[in-house]
């Protein structure tokens, strides 16, 4: 040995073989690189649509019409955010729709105390539902597909309960502006989940709950000993995505005028989950794409929309789906090295 | 020294010499690779490679971590396509595309990590692919786990053909992983560092299936950083160095620091100097009031009435078998194992309850044992890899710095001289060796009072376990109390000061001082004989 | 079996287990790992685990039995079986796609295309009813495995998009959903799904044939084993040489001709070609499955695990009707509280097993 | 609370009784007659009966609450010893079994709203070979009635999608561009409706284009992400027929979010005659809609009644559904559910 291993932090003497490999692979053409593709194929899709449809159909390049996109979106982001926390931990929860629905169902019934309290009480049922989650998933120990059933099949029942089984309509002004009001002409719903992105990112990136979502995900194992609060983890990640989906449902109350919980989020789940995936977070856990994942819910609305727009009929507009998701998973698929 | 049962299916004796007609004479290559490349993303892995395999032979591969061996051999045995060169099996050209084509082709391996499947049973991980069958083609489990019994009684390995695999010790899984291996009826036997998790005893086991092999002139692949197995049992070596072949020859008159000083490309002189072994000659002053004492502890089936202590600045041994309970105890320590009975003291406290948040935030760090398993986190960086656990304490606020992050990282990079492409590179695309050091990194920036290693040097080489050595020799002078589980012997009587040793989940003995020698040592393993152990050290009762 | 060391198999006290390990013997040494046979705690435990649902789901009978004298009648059991019998069919297919860490999300659709195929063919006799379906179904399923097994695409999305696309041809072939095959009566066809044996309906036989038949497979073949390894570990699994992307197509295959027969046969009973079948359908499947004791993770389960949670599912939904004039969202919060009870009380059944 | 929101109506379904009263037509009861005899059912007294009622979709839109609460409702005035319902919730599967449940529970006379026109055959069967009478209510099925089933009571729904066209071609002058929100695809109901209103409008006004149809699901936030859609890529749209309510009113919210008059800019004609939509025809934002009555209640227990007192029942009963314009909508607000 050259030198003594320095125990002190400080300035040491230069590493005796470098770290990194001197024959560093030469660097390919991006365009040639799996990785990138890899890194980059939702955008890509998201690009090639986007020319597709400026292309070939009419009045696509409008504001009006960039816009009506952005804000039908908009639950759909701000739902699959927070899968996106849960699917890190290698999770999953199928009962957002059913939260969303919960929402929904005890805005009216409390607006006459005031916007906020409404909101509160809102925005707690999803904190609720998704702890009772988490405490399945991290405590009791059950799969996260069970453990969330549970709420996916009950959680909407007991909204229509709340409800009494019907649509309510919405006059409360100031949450119907919540719906329809914009910020520099761009609406509020689009502003929420936007800042909810950057927010998760962030959180992702940079504080120590999203490093230790990453990491339960990734091993749980290795979590567990490495002295992490998996149990903790595990339940805020839940919460987080109750949460988020509650405010989903209040924001797609706001727009639609009226609390509508038996059809508020139905499919929800899938969509999210849809997001998510095509976005490039492994169903196996332990990464997270937060910028991928908004990235799969403009693509799958964009789809949607060019189908919409182009009045294909459902048959043909299904088999059309189906076939565009998998030639974008196909371009974003991780190809192994060997 | 007696074969392997002759019930055992694979490792039939041949009758005669040169039982099979077509059977290679010895000298012959059976399996040639010529101008190898292998690139990943960053990492130029194989570098115009030669290696040739001639039948009969046993050739270690040998080189520092992350020097290319293991792709190497997932370049053999059709795991990687090569981006260069090409491989010929017994004089005709070959192209692995899968694992699969190159067993069909007689080779069989043992890959570095334990590739099983660890929920499956012992049985049928050994057996997986190759199943015996009843006369209407369904799987005869019967025969299966009699067969799978007698096979491994043959390694020496007493264990229920029927557990579930990943209930076993990491030992006896690489066992099984070698029976698996044997039994193929196999023209290359390629062994990626076997020995990392045995025992003494085990590797004898395994040291003689080697021989049985080579008289059945299988050629045998063998890679280990442990110099002395080398020099045992190998005929001639190949040394690699980042990614590069360096020399092939034979072993016999080689001399071991010049070995060395291939593998890590340095002068003799410099080798020789410096040395090979790390720790010190001298003992540690330990303190005389423990640090860490553990009372009784008792799991069923695991552990039975376990008690230690462990003294500030001192490096406590702790020997046993395979599946003695050594792992099981240190987990114990670190709070990752629920106990049925028995305390844990830290400094005077006594821990309510220990899970692995509590004891780190006692100062009691533990490096698992099974990397793969309990250890790295595959999709993360090298960076998060390290500092995974001391995460809270590089935040403010639960945000994290990235700085502070990015300065322990460049220390312990450097100080363990963890090769990396980069410190955002995955861990899961390391070398072994390099895995475990990042491991090593996560729990020494944590400064603790208390570590527990678990096989600290398994798969690290020469010139990194030298460092290794030297490193926990300087801890404990700093004045924390290390445990140390190895399965290297020679590790145990140079590095420790005192030496537990278990058998079975029972305290079996203690040497201290100069009673810590190697024949000393082997007999309480051997037959467990309490050898006279201080007063406080409770029965096993 | 019996283990080969009957002195092992006994639970010695700890230091006679101690002084028992036998002495090693020069040239054997022996390796101990184990004190006692806790293989047998473990396969208990495993019982437990898998047959956990059977437990619950007697539990559940037996209450309800006592609770609703209409509950335990001949008539009642052969309502419920038969009903329960599709799904059973669907959720073997699933069983095996999950143990291999996969999953089919398209069998909901395929169930419905399937019928659809199958009364579209029916006029044409037996073996076109069937061939149709299960060509159709299983091609589905083979370009899902391909896709995953091959192109190494996620299972999700691709399972999705069939789910999609296979709704998506049901509905161009009849019309956006306009036109309903029917199955003509009293055809050998329709007997198949309307038929009955010892007043059982026949596809509750079927079912149980197919369940024998998969139980094989999966526990006596080295199919069956290749699907466990693959689902315990993919990596494993290739490196110990196993076809894993062959075993991947053809789970998914197996997976769609499933749910392709389940439609048909579906068909058969209701004699027609219903277009509105199947949603949802997965989501019932991959619960009985997983209640069933099977890993979502993979590389663990059993199919009679999943035969006893789909029948565990049905009697929930029979005993909800019961239970009598439920309001329907009651009827939800009911089988939601209900869900949570039965996999808790499963899950503590079988404590101490891995559960993810 | 205080009125920050309101339900939907303030008196729930039961609404204006004899505004809302099914009506059935003389020219519309069509068929042979099926007669206890017949059909081959024993004699029995309603009072001493186990009725059972299958409801096909969750009660959580106003038809289906108004269809189950008019059920319960007479059941009860009749006065008989039981009245058994279950939901299927959607699920074919389900409805089959919730008859079959019911049965076992000894139910006599069955009542079943059926989720789909094909499939039930099952259901039926097992209900023959109990000899308990069947009667199906507005969704009529494909069976031999007076054998299968005894009779249905409903609607025309092909003829629903004439008359919205007929609404449609009044408000729009025969002329302009149309859009369709159908409802949830391969459903009957949506097939018959989407058939009356396109074959009646290529009959009658061929200057009136159809440009668009596209599945609404029947819900209204469907309906109103679809028609967002339409009005940025087909802002020349001037009519939208929506096949039920739900979706009508989120066309209109759509609208009105975008700047866009409904009923002025955009005419809207939809089918069911719910309290909200007829209110939103009220205010002029919507031109028309066609009930489709979902009080079965007292003409099933009546059709019953009868039935066992020896008449024959026509195989189709069909009933009158109103039509409801802008004129007409304040008043016959009490006849919406
Ligand atoms: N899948 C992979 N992706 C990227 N880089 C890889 C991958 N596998 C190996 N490498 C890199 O290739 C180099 C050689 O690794 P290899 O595993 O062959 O080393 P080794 O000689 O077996 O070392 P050790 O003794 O530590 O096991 C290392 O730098 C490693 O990081
Ligand atoms: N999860 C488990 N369930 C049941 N038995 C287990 C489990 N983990 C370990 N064991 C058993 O407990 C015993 C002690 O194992 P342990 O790993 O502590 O031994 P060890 O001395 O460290 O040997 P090794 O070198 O094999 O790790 C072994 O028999 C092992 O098979
Ligand atoms: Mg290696
Ligand atoms: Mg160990």
């Amino acid at each position: 040995m050259t030198q003594a291993p320095a125990t002190a932090p400080g300035p040491a003497a230069p590493p005796a073989s470098a770290p990194s490999s001197p024959a560093a692979g030469r660097a390919r053409p991006w365009y040639r690189d799996p990785a990138w593709y890899q890194a980059y194929g939702v955008y890509v899709a998201v690009g090639v649509l986007l020319l597709f449809n400026a292309l070939f159909t009419d009045r696509f390049l409008t504001t009006g019409n960039l816009t009506t996109q952005l804000v039908q979106v908009a639950p759909v982001v701000i739902v699959a955010l927070g899968m996106a926390l849960v699917i890190g931990t290698e999770g999953v929860d199928l009962s957002v729709g059913s939260a969303m629905a919960l929402a929904a169902a005890l805005l009216p019934l409390y607006l006459g105390h005031g916007l906020v309290p409404a909101l509160v009480l809102a925005l707690l049922a999803g904190a609720v539902t998704g702890l009772v989650n988490g405490v399945l998933v991290s405590v009791v120990g059950l799969q996260p597909i069970v453990a969330t059933l549970a709420l996916f099949v009950g959680g909407r029942g007991l909204a229509l309960v709340l409800a009494d089984g019907r649509l309510k309509q919405i006059i409360n002004p100031d949450l119907l502006s919540l719906g329809t009001a914009s910020l520099l002409g761009v609406p509020v719903v689009v502003l929420v989940a936007a800042g909810l992105a950057l927010a998760v990112a962030f959180l992702v990136a940079r504080t120590t709950f999203g490093r230790q979502i990453v990491a339960v995900g990734g091993n749980r194992e290795a979590a567990v000993l490495a002295g992490l609060p998996v149990k903790r983890v595990l339940t805020g990640v839940y919460v987080l995505c109750g949460t988020f989906a509650a405010l989903a449902g209040v924001l797609a109350t706001a727009r639609l005028t009226a609390s509508d919980p038996s059809s508020l989020g139905t499919l929800m789940e899938l969509s999210a989950i849809t997001a998510v995936v095509v976005g490039g977070t492994p169903l196996s856990g332990g990464s997270v794409r937060v910028l991928g994942t908004v990235a799969g819910a403009v693509l799958m609305q964009l789809l949607r929309a060019t189908l919409v727009k182009h009045d294909l009929p459902d048959s043909t507009a299904q088999i059309a789906q189906a076939a565009i998701i998998v030639a974008a998973v196909h371009i974003a698929r991780e190809r192994r090295s060997r | 020294m007696a074969p392997p049962e002759a019930a055992t299916p694979g490792v039939r004796k041949e009758t005669g010499p040169g039982g099979a007609p077509t059977a290679p004479a010895a000298g012959t290559p059976v399996l040639r690779a010529r101008g190898i490349g292998k690139r990943f993303p960053g990492v130029v892995a194989l570098d115009d490679v030669s290696f040739d395999l001639r039948a009969g032979e046993v050739h270690a591969l040998v080189g520092e971590n992350g020097a290319g061996k293991s792709t190497l051999i997932k370049v053999l045995t059709g795991v990687h396509r090569p981006d260069a060169g090409e491989l010929s099996l017994a004089g005709e050209p070959v192209r692995f595309q899968r694992p699969f084509e190159a067993q069909q082709a007689g080779i069989s391996t043992i890959y570095q990590e334990v590739n099983l499947v660890p929920l499956m049973s012992v049985a049928r991980n050994i057996f997986l692919g190759r199943e015996p069958r009843t006369r209407l083609k369904l799987i005869d489990f019967p025969r299966m786990n009699r067969e799978a019994a007698a096979l491994l009684d043959g390694f020496g390995v007493r264990v229920d053909p029927r557990r579930p695999l990943h209930t076993l010790g990491l030992g006896t899984q690489q066992m099984v992983a070698l029976a698996r291996a044997v039994s193929v009826r196999a023209r290359v036997v390629v062994m990626d560092e076997p020995t990392s998790s045995l025992e003494p005893r085990e590797v004898e086991t395994l040291f003689r299936v080697i021989e049985e092999l080579r008289g059945r002139d299988v050629a045998v692949v063998y890679v280990s950083h442990r110099m002395d197995e080398l020099y045992r049992i190998c005929d001639r070596v190949t040394v690699l160095r980042d990614g590069r072949h360096i020399h092939t020859g034979p072993l016999a008159g080689l001399e071991r620091t010049r070995l060395v000083s291939m593998m890590l490309g340095r002068d003799m002189a410099e080798v020789r100097r410096d040395g090979v072994a790390g720790f010190a000659a001298d003992g540690h002053a330990a303190a005389r009031t423990p640090v860490l004492t553990a009372d009784g502890l008792t799991r069923r089936h695991q552990l039975d009435e376990v008690s230690l202590s462990l003294h500030a600045g001192e490096v406590l041994g702790l020997g046993g078998l395979l599946g003695s309970g050594r792992s099981e105890t240190a987990k114990a320590l670190a709070g990752g194992l629920a106990l049925d009975s028995g305390e844990v003291t830290v400094a005077g406290k006594v821990l309510r309850r220990v899970t692995p948040a509590a004891a780190i935030a006692h100062g009691i760090s533990m490096l698992p044992e099974d990397r793969k398993a309990e250890g790295i986190v595959p999709g993360l960086s090298v960076r998060e890899n390290i500092v995974l656990a001391a995460l809270p304490r590089l935040s403010r606020a639960g945000i994290v710095s990235r700085a502070r992050q990015d300065r322990v990282v460049e220390i312990f990079m450097r100080r363990l001289r963890i090769k990396a492409s980069s410190p955002e590179q995955k861990v899961g695309e390391l070398s072994g060796g390099n895995q475990q050091k990042v491991l090593l990194a996560r729990w020494l920036c944590l400064q603790p009072r208390v570590l527990l290693l678990d096989e600290p040097t398994r798969g690290i080489d020469v010139g990194a376990k030298a460092e290794v050595r030297g490193l926990i020799d300087e801890l404990a002078r700093e004045g924390l109390a290390v445990l140390l589980i190895s399965s290297d012997i020679e590790e145990l009587i140079e590095g420790a000061d005192r030496v537990v040793v278990l058998r079975a989940g029972c305290l079996a003995g203690e040497l201290a001082g100069d009673a810590v020698t190697e024949p000393a040592l082997l007999e309480i393993l051997a037959d467990g004989a309490p050898t006279p152990r201080p007063a406080e050290e409770a029965e096993p009762r | 079996m019996n283990a080969p060391r009957p002195a092992e198999q006994t639970a010695a006290p700890a230091p006679a287990r101690a002084k028992a390990a036998p002495a090693p013997l020069a040239g054997a040494p022996s390796v101990r790992a184990g004190t006692e046979d806790p293989g047998r705690r473990e396969r208990l435990l495993g019982l437990v685990q898998r047959q956990g649902v059977l437990a619950v789901l007697l539990a559940v009978i037996l209450v309800a039995s006592l609770l609703y004298p209409s509950f335990a009648t001949l008539d009642n059991a052969r309502g419920v079986t038969v009903q329960a019998s599709f799904l059973a069919i669907v959720a073997l297919g699933m069983t095996l796609v999950i143990i291999t860490g996969g999953i089919d999300l398209s069998v909901g659709s395929v169930f419905a295309l399937g019928g659809v195929l199958a009364a579209w063919a029916s006029p044409w006799g037996l073996l076109p009813a069937l061939l149709v379906p299960l060509l159709v179904c299983g091609g589905i399923g083979l370009v899902n495995g391909l896709l995953i097994g091959r192109a190494g695409l996620a299972p999700f999305i691709v399972t999705l998009a069939t789910l999609l696309g296979a709704r998506g041809l049901l509905l161009a072939f009849t019309d956006e959903g306009a036109t309903t095959y029917l199955v003509p009566k009293d055809s050998a066809f329709s007997w198949l799904g309307g038929g009955t044996v010892w007043g059982f309906g026949v596809p509750l036989f079927l079912a149980l044939a197919l369940f024998g038949g998969g139980g094989l497979l999966l526990q006596r073949t080295p199919f069956g084993q290749g699907l466990f390894a693959v689902g315990g570990s993919s990596d494993a699994a290739t490196l110990m040489g196993l076809p894993v992307a062959r075993t991947k197509v053809l789970v998914y295959t197996l997976s769609g001709l499933l749910a392709g027969f389940a439609g048909a046969l579906n068909a058969a009973r209701l004699h027609s070609g219903v277009t509105i079948l199947g949603v949802g359908m997965e989501l019932d499947a991959i619960s009985a499955v997983v209640i069933g004791g099977t890993l979502l993770t993979g590389g663990a389960g059993s199919v009679s695990g999943t035969l006893w949670g789909v029948l565990l599912l049905a009697v929930i939904q029979n005993l909800i009707n019961q239970i009598g004039s439920l309001n329907s969202s009651y009827q939800s919060v009911v089988s939601g509280g209900f869900l949570v009870v039965v996999v808790v009380a499963q899950r503590y059944l079988a404590r101490g097993r891995r559960s993810t | 609370a205080s009125g920050c929101s309101k339900p939907e109506t303030a008196d729930t379904s039961k609404g204006d009784a004899a505004a809302g009263a099914q009506a059935t037509r003389p020219a519309g009861t069509s068929g042979k007659g099926c007669s206890l005899e017949t059909y081959g059912a024993p004699r029995l007294d309603l009072k001493d009966a186990v009725v059972g009622f299958s409801q096909s979709e969750k009660e959580a839109n106003p038809f289906r609450i108004a269809e189950t609460q008019s059920i319960k409702d007479e059941a009860a005035k009749a006065g008989v010893k039981k009245l058994l319902t279950t939901n299927a919730q959607s699920q074919l599967p389900k409805q089959i079994s919730d008859i079959q449940d019911m049965l076992a529970q000894g139910a006599q006379f069955l009542i079943v709203a059926p989720l789909n026109s094909d499939g039930l055959e099952p259901a039926f069967k097992a209900a023959a070979a109990k000899k308990v009478p069947v009667l199906t209510i507005d969704r009529k099925v494909n069976a031999e009635a007076c054998e299968d089933y005894l009779s249905f009571l409903g609607s025309d729904f092909v003829e629903q999608g004439e008359r919205a066209a007929d609404a449609m071609i009044e408000a729009t002058g025969g002329k302009g561009e149309v859009a369709i929100l159908l409802g949830a695809s391969g459903n009957n109901v949506t097939t018959d409706r989407t058939k009356g209103f396109v074959d009646r409008v290529k009959e009658k006004a061929p200057d009136l284009r159809i440009v668009a149809q596209q599945t609404g699901e029947f819900a209204r936030d469907k309906g109103q992400q679809v028609m967002e859609q339409l009005i940025q890529s087909k802002p020349g749209i001037t009519g939208v027929y929506a096949e039920n309510d739900e979706m009508g009113l989120g066309a209109v919210t759509a609208l009105k979010a975008n700047n866009k008059k409904p009923g002025e800019d955009v005419k809207i004609v939809s089918v069911d005659g719910t309290r909200n939509a007829v209110q939103a025809l009220a205010k002029g934002e919507m031109n028309a809609v066609i009930e489709s009555n979902p009080r079965f209640g007292p003409l099933a227990f009546a059709t019953a009644e009868k039935f066992y007192a020896g008449e024959p029942i026509p195989e189709n009963v069909l009933i009158t559904d109103r039509e409801y314009d802008q004129e007409n909508a304040e008043e016959s607000l009490g006849g919406a559910y």
